[in-house]
């Protein structure tokens, strides 16, 4: 079964060539299912694989496949190959699962578009881009997963590229991304030099034989550079500010990609090479440390955002945040079981957001919204879960996994990482919840004419909705303590490193057995602060939240203007390298100086010409004379030049 | 009388002079005596070229190697078989391009193929003159005839003040080459250039201030014929006042004879003195290429601009004279017969071109003829591609060749100045394919009437330039043996 | 069969046929032009399927006499190096050609040059005769410039003068150095040749390799072109007609590259090895220098011209860095650059066939006008940005590899590029296909015709395989890069001790008591 | 005393040739050269060249100096020809010019002289044969070839005189 | 005793007279009357050198100088009559069309 793998990428890919070749000469509901049908099958296969992968013994479940060689020049060998093992699996499986759904969502979301063939390619190479990224076998081929999800997220964002902002987003996007990929591609090249290989197998094996020591120069350098192209990718502080622009995409994108899927792919790589990360302590403090303040950073900006899809940015790019500290704590599997309930929920979040919008005729703006619980039940319903997912409450999927996260960093980590850490987690139940309440409750602020046109989303909308609340319903009890099924499952990858050694650690008694109960208790109860302060703000009192913002003003207006961050970055680096381009680089050096001096050369002889050419007066006594002097000058030379 | 040497006369060794010089005798008769009556004057052309012909076919050693008669003073080697071949060349090429021309232009005179004919009995004796005197004498037998053919046109000013010019710089410089000859005889007591050889090498090498005077001024005398700067600035005025004709002949044949006497005084008599003169040639090659190339780029006037292009080309040759080894004399060799195909060949566009009485020789007259006149402007490229030394031309072949023999001496700083300069040079040969190709015309072009023989002429230097830069190997393995001789 | 001959000298039998129709039948000229070139692509196939992977020596070789007083012979010969650039001249031809069909003045003549362009370009390739080498190298000048400077645009004299000036003068030092390889030669063993293959074993001092190997690559580098010998670059392209471009961009300057790979690091691997820094430095701020001054360009055709500046500095650098994966790579890029600036090239001629401009600003919105077109052009986009799974990607990465084995400065620095080729590149595409329209005239546009489809399928699709399936490249040339390393790997040993030697004393040739022989 | 007539002679060589320089009308400058040419034969003369002399004073004094005093009178100038100066300020460097390249000469042949090859023709050798004899000798056997191009040279110069100055062909 | 010395420096000074002579006049024949005096310091030298020498090659060589002297002048002549006859004037400061 476990052969059949690189079927999960076919079929993405075929529908991707249908859909981009013959789309447009196709009807709108084949294209639709078509796409749709790809990814389930890819699913299904996922699934099969997944199962295949668990009747093997747990220390033998890695499956690799060879398909082709692909690049090979002397040393340096890069296949085509897949690698299934339990991370990839957890992956594959989210992803195929997650992005089936959401294909499902956009056949009635993206259903009056000019551009519906286009999407779904579109959508559909984003997932096999994604699953190239998960199943390949080295860093390489990872790579080429890792730009193609850039791409398509390029092509997404600015799938409505008649908008400026749209497209200059979109060009946002990749460009930042490729920044952080200048880090990964030299990480690649660095493990190259140092291991002698690329595959995931060999360096790793390498690694676990002992041939480095702990905190060594290289092995510190390889983690960040990798850690540089995990920020690009994963929208962490510094390279975070493409990910709230990226909302310019249409919204079942925001869900697969700028929240469920592409965005995890930094932590996916750190998990993967969890073992080089181990290595080095300093990139595990970066991590964390990048981690939690993105977390707290992002979280606050979320706060006084007023437009829902950018609130769930921000709250994506918080939410990574943790996902890193735990990664740079050590607590891996935590990072990838936060990372798999956050896609549920986050999917589920901005899928609900997206019936909102489409119910609103495109509205976005939360104050413009308010009082929609009644004329939108099932997508307030399913909104509630995601919001109360995502703040914390059990036992809801993102308690379990937000809670392991900030245990581990308590434990593992320090009590700052905890503190900002939790310090964030009240945030997030604040913000979100204001954003729920500001939506769906109070008075209604929605402008009439887009009242008449208010209604709940179609069938094949709302069912993923549903199907996502489920997901994050019990998404947490996969690795709720105790069971722990993922935890066992992915401990062959995530191996010793895991926690249920740090589990057994804390059981053993540093802390006593109970700390992680009282956790529990402590990160509900911050939770429900969270929800409580929104409530008092947003429901009892609404006026209390005007009055702080002037209150504050200062802070208010940099939360809002996001800490001038984009600004910042465009008169630090953006401003002046094009002002510099042009008017020294291009029109100094280039045109004046180089190219300057070449028609200067060819200007100078030219005028050296006309001038020598009066030596030529037409008068023979001149000439003569030239002949004289010349006479003169010879036989000095040739009498007196010895 | 028992003291006077015995002559060795061999009468071969000159047949082709002979038969010249009687060719020159009957064109004037048959010019006498059919003056009126013939009218066009074909005839004169066709028997101006069978003389050529005749001489080419003589032009050889009569023992096949080398021959000295006249008492040693005349030599029949591969190396003056070659300039004659040259000579004769260029003469042939000169006529054919004339015809037309001279008919245009009413100077449709029998004297002026006789002229011609004589100049070329001048250029023989230069390259073949083993000793001064007849070096001296082929000298003044060329320079007269031309100073007359350059005056040709005599109604009209420029012709005349072109003659002039000549003349009286030309009557001077040749005041210095005789003074040097008479130096150089004081010091050696002889005029024949083995014996001055001889007599150096006895003495171990110059160490005589008087020789070396009279080298120096031997070496403005030929300076001056070959156009070297500061002794070239007849050139321009010359070039642009003789007739078209005249100039394309002026610019090729006394020029290669001027380089063949120039290499055989250097190189047979004042061969060991290499150190001494190669310092002044080496100063002289570099003045004449830059300013050749330098103010060429400022020329407005084509006949102008290939008088100095003809002064840049006098400067590389002089870098094969500076390298004075065996590649360096079969370099000049090739060279000169590239330069004749190519140079000539473009004079004859230029005439082709040109109208009576509005000669349309500014370069921008040129404009548009590109595609008015595919196959004249075709050749027009390939002569200035040739001229540039651009690949695969007979102009390639030479400045490879030249350079080759600088390098070879190990005058590499020589050899850089001449490829920057060759490259200076691209720019005006160039700017004749821009205005022909990429300019619009300024003016009508009238049909042109074409004579057979001036596009035999095109013809034959089209295929010279491309048979030179493509399968140059057996003219190279002949100019190649031509050098054995020199020493 | 001499295969090379053939392939190399077939569009001048073309040439012939050409020459004997009537000028103002210009379809049947086009069609027979393209005719030709077919075959000559036709013709070249066999190159690829019959070259031994295995052997670095020459195939194919055709040897016989031409000059031989100079030792000059007619020398050719392939080998895993000069392969691709082989097929990458003679499958360019055919779609310039096609993409030549606007093209109504002076049609002949312009077929004309382009088959005798295409005879110069492969001769450069498979020259094992520097003599002939030179001969190719500067006979392909002549119909390129006439190219530029007869069916450019406006400012097409000053391009095309500038064009051969630059050219010419890197070209003709390169002259004199061969020129005093053969006289070397001749010292060290007595035998007057051209034979490359001789001169590889020719061991040459330090000081020597020191002069020649300027002489070299300043012709190399300008053709390349390596900042700061750039500036005739943007000119040429910006003046050139389409076709014009897509050749000079995706051959011409391949010379350059080819030349340092096949000239400059085999004959002189000490100098080479001690101009690592300069060479590598030139090509990493052309790189950034190039990318900067590219994203500012308002001109497309500037813009891609300057992206080329870019692009072959890290061709320079890779070969530059001395091991298997930088050569390799560098290999891959020239034939990638040569397909996806190729492209661009012709992307940027069929806007400008339809609007007649080039200025970024006068579009904007194009894609809703040309769907397919837009869709073409991002992937050619896609692959001068270097996205894995696409061409670029292969040759860059490798580059990028085989740099940072030698030197990890150069290839962190270098690197950046890739981050500055997304921006500038994506810049435009967005100004270009993006937004809304705003230019009335754009809304007329007509999408791609076949003509134009034709046109750019091919290179789509090899663009594609050689992101995907790039081994059925590189393998060819192992064997051949392996061999060029261990030609130059000998200097490496002793490259320390003479940068040593370097520093003390300025190198002096002395080729004149080396060569100097006195008038026998 | 063959001494004393040297300085005399050449001082009267040197005198005319220097008048002939700033004679503005040009009759008595082609006088004064007629007057440097016999000067010169005497002086050919005291070197044995009685040949030479003699040729000097009949071809060269009498027929081309005729020569030029003819085409004087022909073309009637005037001695107000050279009114027109486009080059006043090359006067003095050309004197100077004149005045080094003398110096150097001078300077070059103060050096050492004659260490060329001692021929036969000593003057009793010439004595003996007699000095025209010789040279008739001389010219038609060693030096045939120039004398007989010789012919040709003069043949060209007539045809160009002719060509040249003739008013009507 | 009178040296070869004496008869070259008179030479020499002839000769310069004569090239200063061409340098500073503007009549045209009077020039070419200057060229004629160079020769004639030139063939000066010539007899004395072949009196010196004991040779006969000096003597010679001052006929065919002369012979060329006469060829020379009769072309001169003549192309100074055409240029009188086309331009009323032989001063060479007026003969000035061609430049540059």
């Amino acid at each position: 079964m476990l052969n059949l793998v690189a079927l999960i990428l076919l079929f993405p890919l075929i529908g991707t060539v249908i859909n981009g070749l013959a789309g447009k000469r196709l009807r709108k509901e084949t294209v639709g299912y078509l796409a749709c049908g790809a990814i389930g099958l890819s699913f299904l296969v996922s699934f099969m694989v997944f199962i295949g992968l668990l009747q093997l013994p747990p220390d033998e479940r890695l499956f690799e496949k060879h398909l082709f060689r692909w690049i090979e020049s002397g040393s340096f060998i890069s296949a085509a190959a897949l690698q299934v093992d339990p991370l990839s699996v957890v992956m594959i499986l989210v992803i195929t699962g997650v992005g089936f759904l959401i294909h499902l969502y956009s056949i009635g979301y993206m259903h009056h578009d000019k551009g519906y063939h286009r999407y779904f390619c579109y959508l559909n190479l984003f997932v096999f881009s994604m699953l190239l990224l998960v199943l390949s076998n080295n860093f390489l081929l990872m790579f080429i997963g890792w730009e193609a999800v850039g791409l398509c997220s390029y092509l997404l964002i600015g799938f409505w590229f008649e908008k400026k902002s749209a497209s200059d987003a979109a060009k946002k996007a990749f460009v930042v991304n490729r920044v952080g990929d200048f880090g990964f591609a030299l990480g690649i090249m660095l493990i190259f030099l140092t291991f002698h290989s690329i595959d995931f197998t060999e360096v790793f094996s390498a690694v676990s034989h002992g041939n480095f020591e702990k905190g060594s120069f290289t092995v510190t350098m390889i983690t960040l550079l990798l850690f540089i192209g995990a920020t690009g990718k994963s929208a962490q502080i510094p390279l975070y500010t493409w990910l709230p622009d990226a909302m310019e995409g249409p919204t079942p994108v925001s869900a697969l990609i700028h929240a469920a899927t592409m965005v995890t792919a930094g932590v996916y790589m750190i998990a993967r090479c969890n073992a080089l990360y181990l290595l080095s302590p300093f990139t595990m403090t970066v991590v964390a440390s990048i981690g939690v303040i993105t977390a707290l950073f992002a979280a606050s900006v979320g706060l006084v955002q007023n437009d829902i899809k950018r609130v769930l940015a921000y709250s994506t790019i918080s939410q990574l945040g943790y996902m890193f500290l735990a990664c740079g704590v050590g607590a891996f599997t935590a990072g990838v079981f936060h990372l798999m309930t956050h896609a549920f929920f986050k999917a589920l979040l901005f899928l609900a957001s997206g019936s909102v919008i489409h119910a609103l005729s495109g509205e976005q703006d939360i104050r413009k919204m308010g009082g929609l619980k009644p004329h939108i039940p099932v997508t307030y319903k399913t909104f509630l879960i995601g919001t109360v997912a995502i703040a914390g409450i059990p036992p809801f999927a993102g308690f379990f996994s937000k809670d392991e996260i900030l245990l581990e960093a308590l434990v593992r980590g320090n009590f700052i990482y905890w503190s900002l850490g939790a310090f964030a987690a009240l945030l997030t139940a604040f913000y979100m919840f204001r954003l729920l309440f500001m939506t769906f409750h109070g008075e209604c602020r929605v402008d009439h004419h887009a009242m008449e046109h208010l209604h709940e989303s179609p069938k094949n909308m709302t069912l993923p909705l549903v199907a996502l609340a489920g997901l994050s319903f019990v998404g947490g009890f996969f690795g709720i303590p105790g069971a722990n099924a993922l935890e066992h499952f992915l401990a062959p990858v995530l191996g010793g490193h895991g926690h249920t050694e740090v589990r057994g650690a804390v059981s053993a008694g540093h802390h006593g057995a109970w700390l992680p109960y009282l956790m529990m208790v402590i990160s509900t109860a911050i939770a429900l602060v969270g929800i409580f302060l929104a409530y008092q703000m947003y429901i009892k009192k609404p006026g209390l939240s005007k009055k702080l913002a002037e209150r504050f003003r200062l802070i208010h207006k940099l939360l809002l203007n996001k800490y001038y961050v984009d600004e910042i970055y465009d008169a630090i680096f953006i401003n002046p390298t094009k002002k510099i381009s042009t008017q020294v680089l291009w029109k100094v050096i280039d045109v004046r100086m180089i190219d300057g001096s070449v028609n200067g050369i060819a200007w100078l002889v030219g005028r050296i010409g006309s001038v020598l050419r009066h030596l030529q007066t037409g008068y023979i006594r001149n000439y003569a004379f030239y002949i004289v002097v010349g006479c003169i000058l010879i036989i000095v030379l040739a009498v007196f030049g010895r | 009388m028992t003291n006077v040497s015995i002559m060795t006369f061999n009468i071969l060794s000159i047949l082709p002079i002979l038969i010249l010089s009687g060719f020159g005798m009957i064109v004037l008769l048959v010019d006498v005596l059919s003056s009126r009556r013939l009218g066009e004057k074909n005839l004169l052309a066709y028997i101006s070229l069978i003389g050529i012909i005749l001489a080419a076919i003589f032009a050889r050693s009569p023992a096949g190697t080398t021959l000295f008669s006249f008492n040693e003073s005349f030599a029949i080697d591969n190396y003056s078989l070659f300039f004659n071949f040259i000579f004769l060349l260029s003469t042939g090429l000169t006529i054919l391009i004339s015809h037309s021309y001279i008919k245009r232009e009413e100077i449709n005179h029998g004297e002026y193929y006789a002229l011609i004919l004589f100049s070329t009995i001048g250029m023989m004796l230069m390259a073949a003159g083993a000793d001064l005197l007849n070096i001296f004498i082929g000298l003044e037998v060329m320079s007269i005839s031309i100073y007359i053919l350059t005056g040709f046109k005599r109604s009209k000013l420029i012709s005349n003040e072109a003659s002039l010019k000549y003349f009286l710089l030309g009557a001077f410089a040749t005041g210095f080459l005789l003074y040097g000859i008479s130096l150089v005889y004081g010091s050696t007591g002889a005029i024949n250039l083995k014996q001055i050889a001889s007599f150096i090498a006895s003495k171990g090498g110059i160490s005589d201030p008087v020789l070396l005077m009279g080298m120096g001024l031997i070496i403005i005398g030929l300076g001056f014929k070959v156009a070297s700067v500061p002794f070239h600035a007849w050139v321009p005025d010359v070039y642009e006042g003789a007739p078209t004709a005249i100039t394309a002949f002026m610019s090729v044949g006394p020029k290669a004879a001027g380089f063949a006497a120039f290499l055989r005084i250097l190189i047979t008599a004042f061969g060991s003195a290499h150190d001494e003169w190669q310092k002044i040639i080496y100063i002289l090659a570099i003045l004449t290429m830059t300013t050749g190339n330098v103010i060429a780029i400022a020329q407005t006037n084509i006949k102008r601009m290939l008088a100095y292009s003809s002064i840049a080309h006098a400067g590389y040759l002089l870098i094969a004279l500076v390298s004075a080894n065996d590649m360096g004399v079969s370099g000049t060799l090739f060279y000169m017969l590239a330069y004749t195909f190519m140079n000539i060949g473009a004079f004859a566009i230029v005439i082709v071109l040109s109208r009576k009485g509005d000669e349309f020789i500014q370069i921008n007259d040129y404009a548009g003829l590109g595609f008015k006149h595919p196959l004249l402007a075709l050749a027009m490229t390939l002569f200035m591609f040739s001229m540039a030394g651009v690949p695969p031309t007979a102009g390639f072949v030479g400045k490879f060749y030249i350079f080759s023999a600088a390098i070879k001496s190990g005058y590499i700083g020589l050899a850089v100045i001449g490829v920057i300069n060759s490259v200076i040079s691209v720019y005006y040969y160039l700017r004749i394919t821009v205005i022909m190709y990429m300019k619009e015309p300024t003016r009508e072009f009238a049909p042109l009437t074409i004579s057979p023989l001036i596009v035999a002429a095109i013809a034959i230097s089209v295929i010279g330039t491309l048979h030179l830069g493509i399968f140059p190997s057996k003219v190279m393995e002949i100019a190649q043996q031509a050098t054995l001789m020199l020493k | 069969m001499p295969m090379l001959s053939l392939v190399t000298f077939f569009p001048v039998i073309g040439v012939f046929f050409i020459l004997f129709m009537d000028s103002r039948r210009k379809e049947l000229v086009r069609v027979t032009t393209l005719l030709v070139s077919i075959v000559v692509f036709v013709l070249s196939l066999p190159l690829y399927f019959n070259f031994n992977a295995h052997a670095y020596e020459m195939q194919f070789v055709e040897k016989l006499p031409w000059i031989p007083s100079f030792g000059i012979n007619y020398h050719v010969g392939v080998d895993g190096i000069s392969l691709f650039l082989i097929l990458l001249t003679t499958f360019l031809m055919p779609i310039s050609i096609l993409a030549s069909w606007h093209i109504t003045k002076h049609v002949k003549e312009y077929m004309i040059a382009m088959l005798v362009l295409e005879t110069g370009m492969v001769g450069v390739f498979i020259s094992l005769d520097l003599f002939l080498f030179y001969v190719f190298w500067e006979l392909m000048l002549i119909p390129m410039y006439l190219l530029i400077g007869i069916w450019g645009g406006p400012r097409r004299i000053y391009a095309a003068i500038k064009f051969f000036l630059y050219t010419m003068t890197g070209s003709v030092f390169m002259l004199l150095a061969i020129i005093a390889l053969y006289f070397l030669n001749y010292r060290a063993t007595g035998n007057y040749t051209f034979n490359l293959l001789e001169f590889y074993r020719l061991e040459l001092s330090f000081a020597v390799q020191f002069w020649l190997f300027i002489a070299f690559a300043l012709a190399f580098a300008i053709k390349v072109p390596m900042f700061p010998f750039h500036t005739w670059l943007p000119d040429a392209h910006v003046e050139a007609p389409t076709a014009g471009s897509v050749i000079l961009a995706g051959v011409l300057l391949k010379m350059g590259t080819y030349g340092f790979v096949r000239f400059c690091l085999p004959l002189f691997p000490e100098a080479s090895h001690a101009f690592i820094p300069v060479i590598s430095w030139m090509a990493i701020v052309g790189i950034i220098y190039g990318a900067l001054v590219s994203m500012v360009q308002d001109d497309l055709k500037k813009l891609v011209a300057y992206s080329s500046v870019s692009h072959l500095g890290f061709i320079m650098l890779g070969i530059f860095a001395f091991n298997i994966q930088g050569i390799e790579g560098g290999i891959t890029q020239m034939i990638n650059h040569g397909l996806s600036t190729g492209a661009l090239f012709l992307v940027v001629g069929m806007l400008y066939e339809r609007r007649h401009t080039r200025m970024i600003a006068d579009f904007g919105g194009l894609t809703r006008q040309m769907p397919v077109f837009a869709t073409f052009f991002m992937i050619v986009t896609l692959s001068s940005i270097g996205l894995p799974g696409l061409n670029g990607f292969v040759g860059e990465f490798l580059i990028l590899v085989g740099t940072f084995k030698s030197r990890i400065l150069y290839a962190s620095i270098a690197t950046s590029g890739i981050i500055l080729a997304a921006v500038y590149m994506l810049w435009m595409f967005q100004r270009v296909m993006f937004h809304e329209i705003t230019h009335e005239e754009n809304k007329k546009l007509t999408d791609v015709s076949k003509r134009e489809f034709a046109i750019l399928l091919p290179l789509i699709i090899v663009i594609f395989w050689i992101g995907i399936y790039p081994s059925s490249f590189l393998r060819k040339m192992d064997a051949s890069v392996n061999h060029l390393l261990r030609q130059t790997g000998e200097g490496v040993n002793s490259v320390s001790r003479l940068q040593k030697q370097n520093k003390q004393t300025m190198p002096q040739i002395d080729i004149v008591s080396e060569t100097k022989t006195e008038w026998e | 005393m063959l001494a004393y007539l040297f300085y005399i002679v050449a001082a009267i060589t040197v005198t005319t040739a220097v008048y002939l320089i700033f004679e503005k009308n040009p009759v008595f400058g082609a006088l004064y050269l007629i007057q440097t040419m016999v000067s010169l034969a005497v002086l050919y003369i005291l070197l044995e060249a009685q040949f030479v002399a003699a040729v000097q004073i009949i071809v060269y004094a009498g027929a081309i100096m005729v020569l030029f005093l003819f085409v004087i009178m022909l073309l009637n100038l005037d001695i107000g020809e050279e009114t027109k100066n486009a080059l006043p300020y090359q006067r003095i460097p050309a004197i100077l010019m004149g005045i080094a390249l003398f110096t150097i000469i001078c300077i070059v042949i103060r050096s050492k002289l004659l260490q060329g090859k001692q021929d036969q023709y000593t003057t009793a050798f010439v004595q003996g044969v007699g000095n025209t004899k010789l040279i008739g000798n001389l010219l038609f056997t060693e030096y045939l070839l120039p004398f007989e191009i010789t012919s040709i040279l003069l043949f060209v110069a007539a045809i160009g005189a002719i060509m040249l100055a003739k008013r009507k062909l | 005793m009178i040296t070869i010395t004496h008869y070259l420096v008179l030479s020499a000074i002839l000769f310069t007279v004569g090239v200063i002579g061409v340098l500073i006049r503007r009549n045209a024949i009077i020039i070419f009357m200057c060229i004629e005096l160079m020769l004639n310091a030139v063939n000066l030298s010539f007899v004395a050198c072949a009196h010196y020498l004991n040779s006969m090659q000096g003597q010679l060589f001052v006929f065919f100088t002369m012979t060329v002297a006469a060829a020379e002048a009769a072309v001169g002549l003549a192309i100074i009559v055409a240029v009188f006859r086309n331009k009323e004037t032989i001063n060479i400061d007026d003969i000035n069309i061609m430049k540059w």
